[in-house]
């Protein structure tokens, strides 16, 4: 018997401390002197209320599907990959390569390709920290924070020293080539008399982000590698005893982790971009912890918070276009999220699951 | 109205941004106008943000940060009647009739600061701390190398940059750290490219009792009588022209040097006693050799090369 | 004699989230007296003793002690009342010296010194007085776990308890170290000292206590002097019922050697030789049960056998030979080669205790074709056989869908069970088959294994149980120190031949046995001390 | 190298090793009591923003110091609150301390000083100013040992010979002191210091307590010690690095020690020697700024052996499920 219903630990829990963050939020912002009503219109206005702001929500929303995948597949088995935004950077240095170096007829032949080297590139970089836990037993948050140091070094130098086109001064690839520009929803959904998505970055990646929710739901829930991947997140001791090879679990779990990480290289990168700069993660990686969390590892869970994460972005943007409150106030209410739905939410566990065996307990 | 969307350094860097948020402020000052402003959170917002204003009505937006080259060429055709403005960044004439580039020869300045660092160092090396290590800050330094050895070709440059990420352009410690190292290989004068960075090598200089010379705005007061000089870069007045010249904007491309005085070095009450009447002439006669193109500084940024220094 | 109840608990009640693990209980204790407490698992016995130690804290109910009312909150409140506790699992820092986790807690002053150059003193005298001797200055980890129970009650006895509670205290003992235990119980009751004593062994209760108390699903059902009961009456009152204390079977049938094992070398992470040269074999149509006390080799026996821990030496399965470490030697591997497993720890290796029955029915074969569709796993098919198992093992409750958790570790056990005999094993690895499990599914997993035995499979029993060994086994093994002591045939022996093997003493000594089984554990000690550094 | 260089380099490892020897002795006493503490960053950055604002507004470096152990003591806070009272993830906990630190300076410092997330610089009393040890003038001439004294040891902010002398300290209360033994204790079995009748919430929050204490200490010497201001995100990923010192050290105090100094002789180093040219080979500048962190990598991955955990870091004291 379980304390509380399922639907109150996977939908109420996370809401009341999403209300919350925003409840500390909106002090902030009052103490910032400014005034939280009208902050949150304009973010809504922003963000929600027409197509363009749903176009860059989305597009934001795109990132953070795949870094909050990305976690949540390392989540499942039991590792904290703190790695994603490095593993991103890579990623883009392999769409980067792919669409620079190869000649494609047909934007969906260099997306597929490019998909290949964004999830090959992103994986590889995962695959040092997952060989050195499974093998050495170094700890993985540790390693791969250094690799996300250490991706950004590579990446700069190979945007200083090799792939900047001469004399250009922006430590930035060439413009990719036309035949590699993604179709944006203003391409898809626009037409002559109705401008929708105008100049916003959303673009077909969106779909390969959903499309990786439901694979990322098949292969948790429906395969055998997903069984073991959960197994042995929950016990490595079951798991050894069951002929899960521990070392196989880690190294894949976390070449398909680094994979989604890289592959959110292909929303920035080709679909926006359209050439690879310097800082184009900007720190996805790390929010793609928050989704995760918030999403419960769930790719449900990941895709709305996903979502929630697309419009603080773009809510805030607009926020910092349009009043004097600074662009930091959306890494403080990040981090509220973070801390409420992450590692305090038994606070709000706690007394719901009282709440709960109390009612429960007056009805039997 | 104007609008001016800064990088992503941020509005207070006190330099290069700042110098262009001080353009503005000149602007409003002088002719009563309002301006718009954003600094940017993320990459993507460039595009949002110029794409806004335009919407908005805003005319001209100005931008700076060569990362804005790109995104202004994408915009700029869906908005044929909005001017944009694109400091440090370069986007074709040709192609984009409605677009202004206005770029700085900073190799020109970065000389005469260089033989300033030069006559003023009794050791005979002078020291340079980049900020991330990108083509424009080389150009800085190649300048600043040149100009040094046109003084004595014996000069020893102590070039370093700060790192490889934009972190690089907010860690004064490690500026600070620089600032010490190149002291104790006896550095007397260090310039500072860096940003925020540069507030630590300024800072630095200033406790170790050496010479800085700051970037970008005037840095002179920060420290006064410890800063030698300021190599100026006048963003400030291209912003403040820009806007004033309001929709009646000329586009094209602006390349500001020495000779319009885009470019220059800084002397003000605060380092008055620390440049010579000697330093001045000969820093002067130089500048007009320059802008006569008697002296020719090579470009690092043309090709990637510079005769003066390694990097 | 003194009337005033040492001990005197009012109307307790603890719930934990949905489960009511204890349900107004009230019972007294006697000074000077030993009172056993017995009890299905999951009865509460543990629960409670605890909210006396104030480790839990009840939701409704006093504690009295010696007369007065305590308000027991935390362990420090239960430790100035004189009360002092022994539990199931050590609460020892592995990694402090012996010294250090007696005084932790309990020092003189802010400095260490001092208390320790103390306690040291006294440690001496208690040493002495009850013949507790332990190496002060030596890492808990390093300590065999009899001697790991004796820092624990020197732990209690150096805060001056008077009240001791001891919590499954011979499970992990040999007979002879459980005899030496209960000598010492003896001496505390002589000195006027309580005891509380908490096992599921009905001869122990029989054999020391003054009053027997019995416990099932949270209540207090009966208390009752031990003189004036029978094991059989105790086992009634535990479980409901009349239950069957022995196991009927007829004389072994053994056919062909199924599985022959050579020289078995095991070495764990930290570098400590675990099995030393093991050998046997084991044929078909019989039970070969291992004893041996917790922790000298036969987990690692099961390990290896069960293909997750590399080994050296030779292992062949009906003739075919078996890979003991890299590519081959894993559970899956062995699964195929027809060996089934059922782990000593049903929850930590058995089960994946969030996934649902029907999700642990095929743990270790879900690699099998017979569950794949494609490219997926067929989970219908999965969750219908499940049904199916569950159903004729009686597992209740009989619901798939239920996470392993929420089962009794009798009912997880028996889902663990149904998963390994269902596939029909040639050779069936058991450990520890009933850890943990009531009277009731204890009758019936005996019956489940001699049955496969009698389908002519050949079954490899580790348990620490002695009695479930005897029962059981068609030949006994003893192991000690990673080696095999010695081969039995059940008739032939008696517990205290079997509890010296254990100890690893060959000869029946002379003198006490507990001072040959000290002496041999020392050196063992040692041993393993030589091979950490 | 020459004697003078080499002793610039050990000065400048000094300098960078401070900040990171107080903010792994503040892992330590974090770890140790059972708290993985990744937000060590965050307390160093917040500690860093309110010293330097304090000290900018008061004009004294000690109220900044105060200020600035203040503002880590309730980010301490809040890891308690989240992973000791709640037993929440301690993880992520840290991941969010990081967060709201880097959002919450700049906020607040755009808020009262308005010049773009960055204090005003300090000026006279606001910062620390470095300490001339006594015969340091007079022992200069002294060949060797003089300028070791004068260049090296002497010289340094008061915070620095406070970081160097908590290593004793810190050794001294884990092994010589009941509270250590307890706080030993409680990082490896909470269970049995809860049974011994001693608070594992008490030690746990006393732990924490301490490493806001140290971390303070860190981010005061970052912002008004090294520098004379705050800007944002000055701490540049050095509580990783910490982090990563704790471990290399095998959560042991002088290990710390010899840890910290590695990475802050391995920055002097990158920082001094950029493009080392080996016979005609550059190494690229890149390769020295990600040397410590590939140096890390190598470490973990090798020569630390098995670096043992205290047992029950990282895990929430949870007694009923
Ligand atoms: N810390 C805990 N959190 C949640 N439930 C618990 C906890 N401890 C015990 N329980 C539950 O309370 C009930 C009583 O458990 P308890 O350990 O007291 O039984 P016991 O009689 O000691 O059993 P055993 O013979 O196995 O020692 C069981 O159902 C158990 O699952
Ligand atoms: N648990 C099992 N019980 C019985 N037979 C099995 C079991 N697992 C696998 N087999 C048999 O062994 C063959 C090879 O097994 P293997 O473990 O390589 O499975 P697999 O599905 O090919 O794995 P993978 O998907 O990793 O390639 C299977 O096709 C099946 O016939
Ligand atoms: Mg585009
Ligand atoms: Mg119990």
């Amino acid at each position: 018997m379980d304390k509380m219903p399922a639907w109150a630990d996977a939908v109420l829990v996370p809401l009341i401390s999403i209300l919350l963050a925003a409840f500390l939020s909106a002090l902030v912002i009052l103490a910032i002197g400014e005034n939280p009503v009208e902050a949150f219109k304009l973010m809504v206005d922003g963000a929600l209320m027409r197509s363009t702001g749903w176009g860059y929500t989305l597009y934001y929303t795109t990132n953070f599907i795949f870094t909050g995948l990305c976690v949540a597949v390392a989540f499942h088995a039991k590792m904290f990959n703190i790695g994603g935004e490095g593993q991103a950077m890579i990623g883009g240095l392999g769409v980067a390569l792919a669409c620079l170096f190869i000649p494609f007829p047909h934007w969906s032949v260099a997306l597929i390709v490019a998909t290949l080297a964004a999830a090959a590139f992103g994986a590889a970089w995962a695959f040092i920290p997952a060989w050195l836990q499974a093998k050495r037993g170094s700890h993985i948050v540790i390693t791969t924070i250094m690799f996300n140091f250490i991706a950004a070094a590579l990446l700069n130098y190979v945007l200083v020293n090799l792939l900047r086109p001469v004399g250009a001064m922006e430590p930035a690839t060439a413009n990719f080539p036309a035949a590699t520009h993604l179709p944006t929803f203003q391409d898809m959904f626009a037409s002559e008399g109705n401008p929708l998505f105008r100049g916003s970055p959303a673009n077909v990646t969106f779909f390969l982000a959903v499309a990786a929710c439901v694979a990322f739901w098949v292969l948790i829930w429906r395969t055998k590698l997903g069984y073991e991947i959960r197994a042995f997140g929950h016990s490595e001791s079951a798991a050894r005893y069951a002929g899960i090879s521990p070392v196989r679990i880690t190294v894949i779990a976390m070449l398909i982790s680094g994979g989604l990480a890289g592959m959110m290289a292909l929303n920035t990168t080709m679909g926006e971009a359209e050439r690879l700069v310097l800082n184009a993660t900007e720190g996805a990686g790390f929010i793609g912890i928050a989704v995760a969390l918030m999403g419960r590892s769930h790719p449900v869970g990941v895709f709305l918070a996903a979502l929630l994460f697309g419009f603080l972005y773009q809510g805030g943007a607009e926020l910092a276009l349009w009043t004097n409150i600074p662009r930091e106030l959306i890494t403080v209410i990040q981090a509220l999220v973070i801390l409420f739905t992450g590692a305090l939410d038994n606070m709000v566990r706690l007394p719901l699951e009282k709440l709960f065996l109390a009612t429960r307990r007056r009805s039997s | 109205d104007p609008a001016l969307i800064y990088d992503l350094g941020g509005k207070f860097d006190k330099s290069f941004n700042e110098a262009a948020y001080n353009g503005a402020e000149m602007f409003a000052k002088e002719t009563g106008g309002s301006y718009k402003d954003i600094e940017l959170q993320s990459e993507a917002q460039r595009e949002q943000a110029l794409r806004r204003f335009a919407e908005a009505g805003f005319n001209p937006v100005v931008t700076t940060g060569f990362s804005m080259s790109s995104p202004i060429a994408s915009v700029a055709a869906d908005y044929p009647d909005t001017k944009f403005v694109t400091i440090d960044g370069f986007v074709d004439p040709a192609e984009h009739p409605n677009v202004l580039s206005i770029l700085f020869s900073e190799h020109e300045g970065s000389y005469l600061v260089g033989m300033l660092a030069a006559m003023a160092s009794k050791s005979g090396t002078v020291g340079f701390v980049g900020g991330m290590d990108i083509p424009l800050i080389r150009k800085f330094a190649c300048g600043y190398a040149q100009g040094a050895k046109a003084v004595n070709p014996d000069m020893k440059v102590i070039s370093n940059m700060t790192g490889t990420t934009p972190a690089a352009w907010n860690d004064p410690v490690k500026g600070s750290e620089l600032t010490k190292a190149q002291i104790s290989q006896g550095a007397d004068v260090v310039f500072a490219a860096a940003g925020g960075t540069g507030l630590g090598v300024l800072q630095t200089a200033a406790d170790e009792g050496i010479l800085s010379v700051g970037v970008d705005s005037n840095q002179n007061y920060l420290h006064p009588g410890k800063v030698l000089t300021s190599m100026l870069k006048r963003v400030d007045v291209a912003v403040s022209e820009a806007m004033t010249a309001g929709t009646e904007l000329e586009t094209g491309v602006q390349v500001l040097g020495l000779a319009e005085n885009g470019v220059g070095y800084a002397l003000d009450e605060n380092n008055a006693e620390l440049i010579t009447d000697e330093m001045k002439t000969a820093v002067d006669a130089a500048r007009e050799k320059i802008v006569a193109g008697e002296i020719e500084v090579h470009d690092y940024s043309a090709d990637d090369s510079c005769p003066a220094l390694n990097f | 004699m003194n009337d005033t109840p040492a001990i005197e608990l009012k109307g307790i009640s603890k719930a934990f989230g949905p489960v009511q693990a204890n349900k107004d209980i009230s019972i007294r204790v006697m000074p000077g007296t030993i009172h056993g407490i017995i009890g299905e698992n999951g009865a509460g016995k543990s629960t409670l003793m605890s909210i006396l130690y104030g480790f839990y804290k009840a939701d409704a109910g006093e504690i009295w002690v010696n007369g007065s009312h305590k308000d027991i909150t935390d362990s420090q409140a239960a430790i100035s009342a004189g009360i002092g506790m022994v539990f199931q699992h050590f609460k020892l820092v592995q990694n402090f010296t012996v010294l250090e986790n007696i005084i932790l807690g309990a020092e003189d002053g802010p400095m260490l010194r001092p208390s320790l150059a103390r306690a040291r003193g006294v440690l001496k005298q208690l040493a002495e007085e009850y013949e507790l001797s332990v190496d002060p200055d030596e890492l808990v980890e390093n300590l065999s776990v009899g001697h790991q129970q004796r820092v624990e009650i020197l732990k209690a006895l150096y805060r001056q308890a008077d009240i001791l509670i001891l919590d499954e205290p011979t499970g992990v003992l040999t007979p002879a170290e459980a005899d030496h235990l209960f000598r010492i119980l003896d001496h505390l009751r002589a000195e006027g000292k309580t005891v509380i004593l908490i096992t599921h062994k009905l001869r122990e209760i029989m054999e020391i206590t003054d009053t027997v108390s019995v416990m099932r699903r949270g209540e207090m059902t009966a208390t009752v002097k031990t003189a004036e009961t029978s094991p059989e009456q105790l086992a009634e009152l535990m479980v409901g019922r009349k239950v069957l204390l022995r196991v009927d079977k007829t004389p072994a049938q053994p056919g062909e050697v199924l599985l022959d094992v050579q020289n078995l070398r095991h070495v764990d992470d930290a570098g400590v030789e675990r099995l030393k040269g093991v050998s046997l074999q084991l044929r078909a149509g019989e039970v070969l049960g291992i004893a041996g006390v917790a922790g000298n080799g036969q987990s690692e026996l099961l390990e290896v056998l069960g293909g997750y821990a590399d080994a050296s030496g030779a292992v062949t399965m009906k003739g075919v030979s078996l890979p003991l470490s890299g590519a081959g030697a894993d559970g899956s591997a062995r699964r195929k080669a027809g060996i089934g497993h059922v782990p000593e720890d049903r929850q930590e290796e058995g089960l994946i205790m969030p996934y649902t029955a029907w999700e642990n029915t095929v743990f270790g074969y879900h690699r099998d074709p017979h569950y794949q569709s494609g490219m997926l796993m067929n989970n219908a098919r999965i969750k219908e056989e499940a049904q199916d198992k569950m159903t004729r093992y009686d597992v209740r409750p009989p619901n798939p869908n239920l996470a392993a958790r929420n089962f009794s570790g009798g009912n997880q056990q028996k889902i663990v069970l149904a998963r390994e005999i269902e596939r029909d094993p040639d050779v069936l690895l058991i450990g520890q088959p009933t850890r943990g499990v009531d009277i009731g599914a204890i009758e019936f997993i005996h019956q489940e294994i001699i049955r496969l035995r009698d389908k002519g499979k050949a079954i490899l029993l580790v348990s620490v149980e002695l009695d479930e060994i005897f029962s059981l086994s068609d030949r006994i093994a003893v192991m000690f120190d990673g080696q095999i002591m010695g081969e039995r045939m059940p008739g032939e022996t008696d517990q205290t031949e079997l509890g010296l093997l254990m100890a690893g003493v060959t000869e029946r000594p002379e003198g006490k046995l507990i001072d040959a089984v000290d002496a041999s554990l020392k050196e063992k000690e040692a041993r393993e001390a030589r091979q950490h550094d | 190298m020459d004697y003078a260089t080499l002793l610039q380099v050990l000065d400048s490892t000094v300098r960078l090793a401070t900040p990171l020897l107080l903010a792994c002795l503040a892992g330590l006493f974090s770890e140790r009591a059972g708290i993985v503490d990744i937000g060590l960053e965050g307390k160093m950055l917040a500690a860093a923003f309110f010293s330097a604002a304090i000290a900018a507004i008061t004009g004294s470096v000690w109220l900044g110091l105060l200020a600035g152990i203040a503002a880590a003591l309730v980010m301490s806070g809040i890891h308690g609150l989240a992973s000791i009272t709640f037993r929440g993830n301690q993880l992520i906990s840290g991941v969010a301390i990081n967060f709201l630190a880097s959002g919450i300076t700049v906020l607040i410092a755009q808020d009262w000083f308005s010049q773009g997330g960055r204090t005003p610089s300090l000026m006279g009393g606001g910062r620390f100013e470095s300490i001339t040890l006594p015969f340091a003038e007079a022992l200069r001439g002294v060949p060797i040992i003089g300028p070791l004294y004068y260049e090296l040891i002497s010289g340094h902010s008061i915070l620095v010979y406070v970081a160097f002398l908590m290593v004793p300290l810190t050794w001294w209360i884990l092994f010589r002191t009941r509270f250590g033994l307890r706080l030993r204790a409680v990082g490896e079995a909470p269970e049995a210091v809860d049974t011994a009748g001693v608070s594992v919430v008490g030690l746990r929050f006393a732990a924490i307590a301490i490493c806001g204490l140290l971390t303070g200490l860190a981010g005061a010497y970052l912002a008004t010690g090294l520098q004379a201001g705050f800007v944002r995100e000055m701490t540049a990923g050095r509580g990783y690095i910490a982090l990563a010192a704790l471990i290399f050290a095998k959560w042991r105090p002088w290990y710390a020690l010899y840890a910290c100094l590695l990475f802050g002789l391995l920055q002097a180093v990158a920082l001094r020697y950029q493009n080392i040219d080996l016979g005609g080979f550059i190494i690229p500048v890149q390769v020295m700024d990600a040397l410590p962190y590939i140096l890390t990598v190598v470490i973990l991955a090798g020569f630390v052996g098995k670096a043992i955990p205290p047992r029950a870091g990282g895990e929430p004291y949870v007694k009923e499920r």
